[in-house]
């Protein structure tokens, strides 16, 4: 059940070069969130930039709300810019969550780039359900990695400057082949491209694999259409679509097509 | 106390104020987070007879104080509507106007029969901004005898409030408001959205897998107000002013020029309360002005100006 | 170094940004601000026959992302011009487009007559969103046939490049650039500005003395590109992209789309020098890409789309 | 001689309760500028709002050049938000000054609300001229009176909560009723209303009067014609327009019409 709230940010930081966090109150969004869920944000007063911005929820600390992000344009640029004091129009939580209970013992996070955003509050989630974790986390290069707050992380970079030197499905296929483990369920999230290539990784492997996507929104609460993904089970003329807004941000890998 | 409510025909809507089609779902997608009630009214999502898919992603681009949407008339078609829909609809007390996308005469006829006879379905809105399939996908809306033969024919089918949503993409909206008015319609809607489109510099593609799409939002306003402008001139039914309304002021604006209604659309993506806070303030407004009825701001501008069509604006 | 320049008949501009008519006077105002050499070429303010006050004030008002303008065509004449603005002109490197605007056949052939004689005028730019006297007013563009005979009737009376400026308001903006193209025009430039209007609250007044008026800036930009798109489609001329560029991105995809040049118009009042400095943006967009020519963007869309004009965007 | 410059803010100050100065460093600017000119500010990065808003030089200490204004709109608002260390793209020196010089003793300088914002640069440059001053400043109450760097300051407000309880053209006729004054000549800025009693007031009593005009402006430099006044001399059908911008703001009170 999401709420629209006027929320007052708690802090702003810059954790690694061009890497931010802004951290905001709101005792309702903190105590309803679940870990694969966003928020979506109003950058401004005016109409410029005209639409909300989601992120998906990163931590949760009491009443306090965590998101992460680097900046890509004017919304990212707008929100590095908040301080302590300011207060910022928030609607959330949003979306479907990960499954993060049920049938497997062992989470594989995988993430790309600012991908792993949502995984520290996954995290803490399955450790509650007392689920075994082991993260990977990709970047082009040991400047963009994201390393926090992730348990068992193991790394890869493009260009070889932290960890493997290859991709993070290289990295997670290098892992699988040289360790033994126990009903293995995958959570996925970063660039469609490497969602792409994790998603036939995990079923060619028959290994559970949930993906959070990001798809352009309007409303991010059902109501525009504006955020297809297309669906398994269309036929050739006539495809079929999720929203990823509110069917997602999280599906299950087989039941999605990604292009 | 100010009155707020208006009527057409013998639908009673509480306020001046309703959610645009396209941009408040079925009304239901919201409920947690606004009271619907506090709306004049809602109007769904495009109803076709069969459901539709909609269009391939991407469907959205942000552009300059507006967007760009391409949905391609994603709806889950009348008769699931009425199943899973109307139940929920039914119980509002918010007036009820379902909208109605074809690609053909004969499709519109069969989704308004197929509603005329529900309990919930208040009013009608048609959207013919929609290709029409025997014309190879040129828009209904841009021809102004389908227009006409359209409300005609529908006009014949129902008794309820029959609004005919135009499109902007023509050279003299008016004459296709006066079309709709000599057959029958009890009110029109101005204006759906502009074509326009964006591309992706980085990708060379353009931004909606369309090429172009419809524009909205506060970008639009000025067009928007223009053509209610215009239509008022022409024509003595109500007009219920629609395109880039985001706050009270905007509201006002459109009501001066002699909307009877207004109409909120992608301001409700931004802010999903923006049609009952806009409501309130138009309530407010009018108290302030000691105003007895909000309706008296319909058409309520000062035209007094020293204007000449020979005069030209560039 | 990438080739930025590109050829009108026999006139080389010097790159593909021009300033755009109305929006850049008569080129010597700015002069201290900035270089207007770095220009490939610059239009000048529409000039009539005989000098024209303009409007009464209210002129301008500030929209969501742009602004309304009712000049109403205020110039100082063709014989002024002349005398007191051509020596300055004929100095400049980059090439002169003398816009023209009048309110009837009679007066653009006219003034197009007396220009032509004219040394330092090296191209026309022709403003049909003009009324039209002998027609009670309507604009001479919103008229197929107007802009059929203007261009035909100009095209006997120069060798010079004669570029047709389309208005946006109409419904189907192809079939004039068609007319244009048959008639003998060497391009076109598309858009001028889009109707539309605003009402002061406070004083319930439109907030331009001439009630409506036209609307520019980044707000219509994607309704510009969708009209350069359409444009693109029909015509085999030449197309002068207008409408909303402000920076690099916007200029390139009005090439993308099909536009041999573009030209900036409101962002000049913002930013004097937007200009040259989207000039140099495609020169070093081009370099940094390893074109040898800009001119391979001009329609280098990657529309390999699905697209399907049954396709609706609603 | 006009420049267009990124400007480094030295100084923003709440002088007044809603009454802001903004200060600026540029050298060019401040040397060039005379009485009466004006500043074109973009307020934003973006595009909204589009325009850039015009103000008065207040004054010029050294090579910094301060304006002042109050909130009336989002530009003002925006201003009002600076910080020093923040830049802003400033156009400048622009328009008409005021005709400082001459054949006049004493000037009369008569302002309406923030009218008074040229007048302090006027003062100093009147009085490199030693020229008499005398300054009328009114308001609609003593809450939003500009009461500084102006010489010999007579007040009044609409209420009476300062100085006399009147309009600015009663206080200054009062004045000139009681006092003798060789060779006057009227400065005048405020609002139109005010301008055109003002200017009607010194035709009568034959004084000579200058005024400094508001209006909409989109580009400030004689680029648009959006900026006209009604010039005196048209005829019936045909009206004469001067551009504000340009030939103005200020002008000699009977070479225009006020409406
Ligand atoms: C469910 C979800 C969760 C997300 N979580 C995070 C996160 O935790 N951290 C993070 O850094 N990023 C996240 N993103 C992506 C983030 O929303 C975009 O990076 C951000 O909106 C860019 O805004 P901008 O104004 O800075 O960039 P802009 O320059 O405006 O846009 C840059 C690009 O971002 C994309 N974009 C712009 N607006 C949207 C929008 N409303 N929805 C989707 N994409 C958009 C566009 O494709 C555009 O090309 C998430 C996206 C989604 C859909
Ligand atoms: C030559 C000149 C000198 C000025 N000097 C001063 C000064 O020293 N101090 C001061 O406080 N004000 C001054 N003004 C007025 C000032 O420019 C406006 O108050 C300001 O632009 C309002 O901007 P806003 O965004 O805060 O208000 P908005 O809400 O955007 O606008 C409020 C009103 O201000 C007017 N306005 C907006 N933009 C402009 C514009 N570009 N030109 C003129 N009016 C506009 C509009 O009529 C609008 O209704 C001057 C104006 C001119 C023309
Ligand atoms: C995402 C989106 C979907 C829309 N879908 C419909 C629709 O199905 N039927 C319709 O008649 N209008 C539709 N519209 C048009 C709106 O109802 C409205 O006329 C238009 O957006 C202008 O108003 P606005 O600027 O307030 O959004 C849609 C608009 C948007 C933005
Ligand atoms: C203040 C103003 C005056 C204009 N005057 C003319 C004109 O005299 N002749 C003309 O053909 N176009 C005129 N135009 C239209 C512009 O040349 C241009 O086509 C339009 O503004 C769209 O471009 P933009 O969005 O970049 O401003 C004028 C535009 C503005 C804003
Ligand atoms: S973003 Fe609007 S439906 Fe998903
Ligand atoms: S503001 Fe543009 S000419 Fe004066």
């Amino acid at each position: 059940m999401p709420f629209q709230q006027i929320v007052p940010v708690s802090a702003t930081e810059e954790i690694a070069d061009g890497l931010f966090v802004v951290r905001f109150r709101s005792e309702r969004i903190a105590q309803n969130v679940q870990p694969g869920q966003f928020v979506n944000i109003r950058v401004t007063d005016g109409f410029m930039p005209f639409l909300r911005r989601p992120f998906s929820v990163s931590r949760v600390e009491a009443e306090h709300v965590e998101i992460v992000f680097n900046i890509v344009g004017v919304g990212t640029q707008l929100l590095s810019l908040l301080r302590p004091g300011d207060v910022l129009d928030v609607v959330g939580p949003l979306g479907t969550p990960f499954r993060y209970s049920g049938d497997f013992s062992t989470a594989l996070i995988v993430a790309g780039g600012l991908g792993a955003a949502p995984f520290p509050l996954l995290t803490s989630w399955l450790q509650r359900e007392e689920k075994q974790i082991v993260s990977f986390v990709g970047a082009r290069s040991a400047y963009q990695l994201y390393r926090m707050h992730l348990k068992n992380p193991h790394y890869a970079t493009d260009d070889g400057t932290a960890g493997m030197k290859g991709t993070v499905v290289e990295l997670l296929d290098r892992f699988l082949k040289s360790t033994q483990v126990q009903k293995p369920k995958i959570f996925g999230c970063g660039p469609t491209k490497m969602l792409k290539v994790l998603s036939e990784y995990a079923q060619k492997n028959t290994i559970a694999c949930e993906l959070s996507l990001e798809g352009d929104m309007a409303c991010g609460i059902g109501l525009c259409q504006g955020c297809p993904v297309e669906r398994v089970g269309g036929s050739n003329g006539k495809k079929k679509y999720a929203l990823v807004c509110t069917e997602g941000p999280s599906f299950q890998c087989q039941d999605i097509l990604l292009s | 106390m100010v009155k707020q409510s208006f009527k057409l025909g013998d639908i009673e809507f509480s306020n001046r104020v309703l959610a645009a089609s396209g941009t408040f779902g079925y009304g239901d997608e919201v409920k947690e987070l606004v009271d619907v009630n506090r709306l004049g009214g809602i109007v769904t999502k495009s109803l076709s007879w069969k459901p539709r898919d909609g269009n391939a992603p991407r469907r959205i681009a942000e552009t300059p104080a507006g967007m760009l949407n391409s949905i391609g008339l994603a709806n889950i078609g009348v008769h699931k509507f009425i199943e899973d829909k109307l139940p929920y609809l039914r119980a509002l007390k918010t007036v009820k106007v379902v909208n109605i996308a074809a690609s053909s005469v004969q499709e519109y006829c069969d989704v308004l029969s197929l509603l005329d006879q529900q309990q919930g379905v208040d009013a009608f809105e048609i959207n013919v901004s929609c290709p029409n399939v025997k014309e190879g996908g040129l828009s209904f809306g841009t021809n102004c005898d389908m227009v006409r033969e359209i409300t005609a024919e529908l006009r014949a089918l129902t008794k309820k409030p029959l609004i005919m949503k135009l499109t902007p993409n023509v050279t003299h909206i008016s004459e296709f408001a006066r079309a709709a008015e000599d057959a029958g319609a009890d009110a029109v809607s101005v204006i759906n959205t502009l074509i326009g489109m964006a591309v992706d510099i980085k990708t060379r593609k353009p931004k909606l897998s369309t090429v172009t799409g419809g524009l909205s939002g506060p970008a639009i306003k000025p067009i928007a107000l223009a053509k209610v402008y215009e239509v008022a001139q022409a024509v003595k039914i109500p007009i219920i002013g629609v395109g880039g309304i985001s706050t009270v002021e905007d509201a006002l604006e459109f009501l001066l020029v002699g909307a009877t209604a207004v109409q909120v659309g992608s301001i409700n993506f931004i802010d999903p309360s923006a049609g009952p806070k806009i409501a309130d303030g138009l309530a407010a407004y009018g108290e302030k002005q000691g105003l007895g009825d909000v309706g008296q701001l319909v058409g309520a501008m000062d035209s007094n100006v020293e204007f000449s069509v020979l005069q030209s604006w560039l």
